[in-house]
């Protein structure tokens, strides 16, 4: 058992290692992370929401829809322990 | 020189595929219970140190325009901040790992309610008695 | 209001089930109605969305206005569309029926029960509407918590099978989130339609390939693809009966569905197929998941468990079917996805209804049950005649379509171990249904009380009948249907290059 | 376990911070707009104020202030108000949480109705995180008894 989960880390170690090699460098600013999407973000963020933390804005507005989900996984959660645990006397 | 720029760019992600093999090996190799749920926390926290580390840029600063009081803010570079998507998802994530947590920790008190144990050989044990019935 | 369709159908789950738990501090009885209406306007909605579907196309909806790579959209499709009606109808029909079996089962917990039923639901359908890589994963978390939840509540083994189950579960959703984030290390985006225009010049990327691996392997854990199927037959065995009956029909499915969303649209057909083999090596490991579930379900006395490893051999059909490549074996799964929802469905209820009566899920205990319960084995035969592929039943079509494939590909051992693995089947369920008609015991179970030896009948209870009868016509039907429902709906699945 | 004289200086100790850090979650949420933080961060630090009552007092004590029916209707409160949210801009004719259109009842522009906006599923996520966290350190503490600690 230990063995082959041994062999699985190792391989998923080297695939994970293989595909770094075609990774952008550490903070590129040309990597295509920071030039397709996020740019937009930054620099219209501001404009549209009046909200100066970008990180904010884009959380509940642009992808406010995760963050719904997001609220939903811990309410889930939530549920989860009370319906397995909980024991009225 | 080129081979420690190389380096150099790219250790960030060797460090978290590191991290996150320590908690993968403990996800699926140890016999306790517990440190499973451990080594998942660990493999999780891993992906979100690599998220993370895809939103720095060189030289810019954190992702919150410098704004006066109710004034439009100065033109805006992107090169001047980092890329504030990886954050808002990691955000989702670690909730996400969160909740994920505390479910499994109120199973592992269900399980240790039923068999007093936390060793995955024990309980199997247990399990071949109840069987053999 | 209709415009609006595809995010009412995800938030009105939602919403019934945060009523759900304030509703139910107050009346407990309250919780089954909200969740029986909120269930059925999902099933109206999704059938207005597929109207639309079928005649405008593609429906785009922009979450918070704002416009696709940079908000999130819902993309519905006519795979979308047939599967949202598929999950839908389904957790209608299994909501009905659990209205008996959980007051017996978990009286205490009822709230908390229909509470996360409908999060289930709605994850479930989140992760079918969307059309970003990472919303999938949120609503894939929202739907594994709630499944891993009411898995644990069943029998005395639950728990444990339910921790396996979250440890596994979440090595999955951990690969798909690196096979996300290595996307988005290569394109910068994580929108699907986005995906597939980028991601074409970087087919020779190594960082794509990896993503493309890890996004595979996650999601094979999910659905319980063969060497990764460890975590079912055991989750699936304990679950209170109506839940297995709802995540065995549904949960695997939407993993197919995701693994076919990943393969041919946010990457092209030709990757999958041309660029590097996936589609061979899923062929081999969906021939193998055939004859590993068959064999291994011919071993078992429980129907649960039984049922549970034919589950992962139909996971092998619908992976095969998918992985020939061309038009016929595509139609083929598509059609098997609805099929089997409908099949494990009935088959799971059936196997609840029995357990709810008789208090046994061991087939040697099942000698002469006809006579005591007439309907609901009726039910079990139609299901399992349609399993082995007998005519008449749903379950012979979609096999059809995929032998076809398969013969059309030239791939001789997929349709030569498909037909073997029916044949397995056949064995499996003849077993079972000659001991239910002509078994040698006296029936098992509170029973004879008729005096003189002879069984008085003691059919279930009506809300657990009738949802199983809908499901056994359902089957019926959709066989005499399939060739309308491929020329309606499915064809327009199929991607454009097979 | 605690002898009484530890149990004193911990207790006003509690007594004294609480109120404070239960008003810096708030800030933390209500100020997510111009720094670091938002509805999960200061949900949490709310939650923390509860554990901390949790661990100076006991759960009975804890109990009292935030009874669990009130704990329940929170833990939904915060996803209807967030739902809620998305469902007014859909009533008022936008898309489903586009915020842009809540101008139309708020004194605001666009803009500033967006801003308005996330503040409301900010605050949201904060209730919703901040029940469901003490709701599971309760089960989790004392395996769903909820038991600790004498009746006052």
């Amino acid at each position: 058992m230990r063995f082959l989960a041994f062999i699985a880390v190792l391989l998923t170690t080297a695939m994970l290692a293989y595909a770094t090699l075609d990774m952008p460098g550490w903070g590129d600013p040309s990597s295509p992370a920071s030039t397709h999407v996020s740019p937009v973000y930054i620099q219209e963020a501001y404009e549209k929401t009046a909200t100066p933390n970008i990180v904010t804005a884009v959380l509940a507005d642009y992808r406010s829809h995760d963050t719904l989900g997001e609220t939903v996984v811990i309410f889930t959660a939530g549920v989860a322990c009370m319906m397995l645990l909980r024991r009225r006397k | 020189m080129e081979i420690m720029d190389f380096i150099i760019s790219k250790y960030n992600y060797w460090m978290y595929i590191i991290i996150m093999m320590i908690g993968f090996y403990a996800m699926i190799a140890k016999t306790n219970l517990a440190k499973k749920v451990v080594g998942m926390n660990i493999f999780q926290t891993a992906i979100i140190l690599f998220f993370i580390s895809t939103a720095s840029k060189k030289g810019a600063t954190i992702p919150i325009i410098q704004h006066g009081h109710g004034e439009a803010a100065d033109i805006i570079h992107a090169a001047q901040y980092m890329n504030p998507l990886p954050h808002v998802l990691m955000l989702t994530a670690i909730v996400v790992m969160v909740s994920t947590f505390g479910v499994a920790i109120a199973l592992l008190i269900m399980i240790y309610r039923k068999y007093n144990t936390l060793e995955e050989d024990e309980i199997l044990e247990i399990l071949k008695i109840e069987n053999g019935r | 209001m209709i415009q609006h369709a595809p995010v009412l159908i995800i938030i009105i789950p939602l919403l019934a089930a945060l009523m759900n738990l304030i509703v139910g501090l107050w009346r407990k009885r309250l919780c089954y109605l909200f969740t029986v209406a909120a269930l059925g306007t999902c099933v109206f909605l999704s059938v207005a969305i597929l109207d639309i579907v079928a005649g405008h196309g593609t429906i785009t909806y922009k979450l918070g206005g704002w416009p696709p790579p940079w908000g999130i959209a819902y993309v519905i499709d006519h795979l979308n569309a047939f599967m949202l009606v598929i999950v839908s109808f389904i957790s209608l029909v299994v909501a009905v029926y659990s209205k008996v079996s959980i007051e017996k089962e978990l009286p205490e917990k009822i709230i908390q029960f229909y509470t996360l039923f409908l999060l289930l639901v709605t994850g479930l359908l989140g992760i079918l509407a969307t059309g970003d890589v990472f919303n999938l994963f949120v609503f894939l978390e929202i739907a594994s918590l709630a499944g891993y939840a009411l898995i644990a509540v069943g029998d005395d083994r639950a728990p444990l099978a339910s921790f396996n189950y979250v440890i596994m579960g979440t090595i999955g959703a951990c690969f798909y989130l690196l096979g996300v984030g290595y996307l988005y290390i290569a394109t910068g985006s994580l929108n699907m339609a986005d995906l597939s225009q980028l991601l074409p010049e970087l087919y020779d990327s190594r960082v794509v390939l990896g993503a493309f691996a890890f996004l595979m392997v996650g999601v094979a854990i999910k659905m319980a693809f063969f060497p990764l199927h460890k975590w079912l037959p055991d989750a699936y065995t304990h679950a209170p009966s109506a839940v297995s009956a709802f995540i065995a029909s549904t949960m695997t499915k939407v993993g197919a569905y995701v693994m076919i969303r990943i393969m041919f649209t946010v990457f092209k057909p030709y990757f999958s197929i041309e660029v590097i083999p996936v589609t061979a090596i899923l062929g081999w490991l969906a021939v193998a998941a055939m004859l590993y579930g068959c064999i291994r379900a011919i071993a078992q006395t429980d129907v649960k468990r039984m049922l549970s490893y034919i589950i992962i051999a139909e996971v092998g059909y619908i992976v095969m079917g998918v992985s020939v490549g061309n038009r016929m074996g595509f139609t083929g799964a598509i059609l098997h996805i609805l099929n089997d929802a409908f099949m494990m469905a009935c088959l799971f209820l059936a196997a609840g209804a029995i357990e709810y009566k008789t208090g046994t899920r061991n087939v040697h205990n099942f000698s002469n049950l006809y006579k005591k319960m007439p309907v609901t084995t009726a039910a079990f035969t139609v299901g399992g005649l349609s399993i082995v592929g007998i005519p008449p039943t749903c379950g012979f079509f979609s096999k059809w379509y995929l032998v076809l494939g398969a013969i059309d590909s030239q791939q001789w051992v997929f349709a030569g171990t498909l037909l073997f693995s029916s044949l397995l089947m056949a064995v499996i369920f003849f077993k079972v249904l000659v001991n239910i008609y002509f078994g040698s015991q006296p029936v098992s179970g509170a029973h004879s009380i008729g005096g003189n030896g002879a069984v008085v009948m003691d059919e279930a209870p009506l809300s657990m009948l009738f949802p199983i009868c809908i499901m056994a016509v359902g089957i019926l039907s959709l066989g005499f249907f399939s060739g309308k429902i491929i020329s309606s709906v499915i064809q327009f699945t199929v991607p454009g290059s097979f | 376990m605690i002898r009484d004289f530890e149990g004193v200086i911990i207790k006003t100790v509690c007594r004294l911070i609480t109120p404070v850090i239960q008003l810096y979650g708030l800030y933390v949420i209500a100020h997510g707009h111009y720094s670091p933080g938002g509805g999960f961060q200061g949900g949490c630090i709310l939650a923390a104020s509860f554990i901390l009552m949790v661990l100076a007092y006991d759960i009975k004590e804890v109990k009292k202030r935030m009874s669990e029916k009130i704990n329940t209707i929170f833990c939904s409160l915060g996803v209807i108000i967030y739902a809620g949210i998305g469902l007014l801009c859909l009533i008022l004719g936008a898309n489903f949480l586009d915020y842009s259109i809540l101008h139309k009842i708020l004194p605001a522009d666009p803009a500033h109705s967006r801003s308005l906006g996330i503040l409301g599923v900010e605050i949201g996520v904060g209730f919703t995180v901040m029940a469901v966290l003490v709701s599971i350190f309760l089960n989790i503490a004392s395996g769903g008894e909820h038991e600790e600690g004498e009746e006052r």
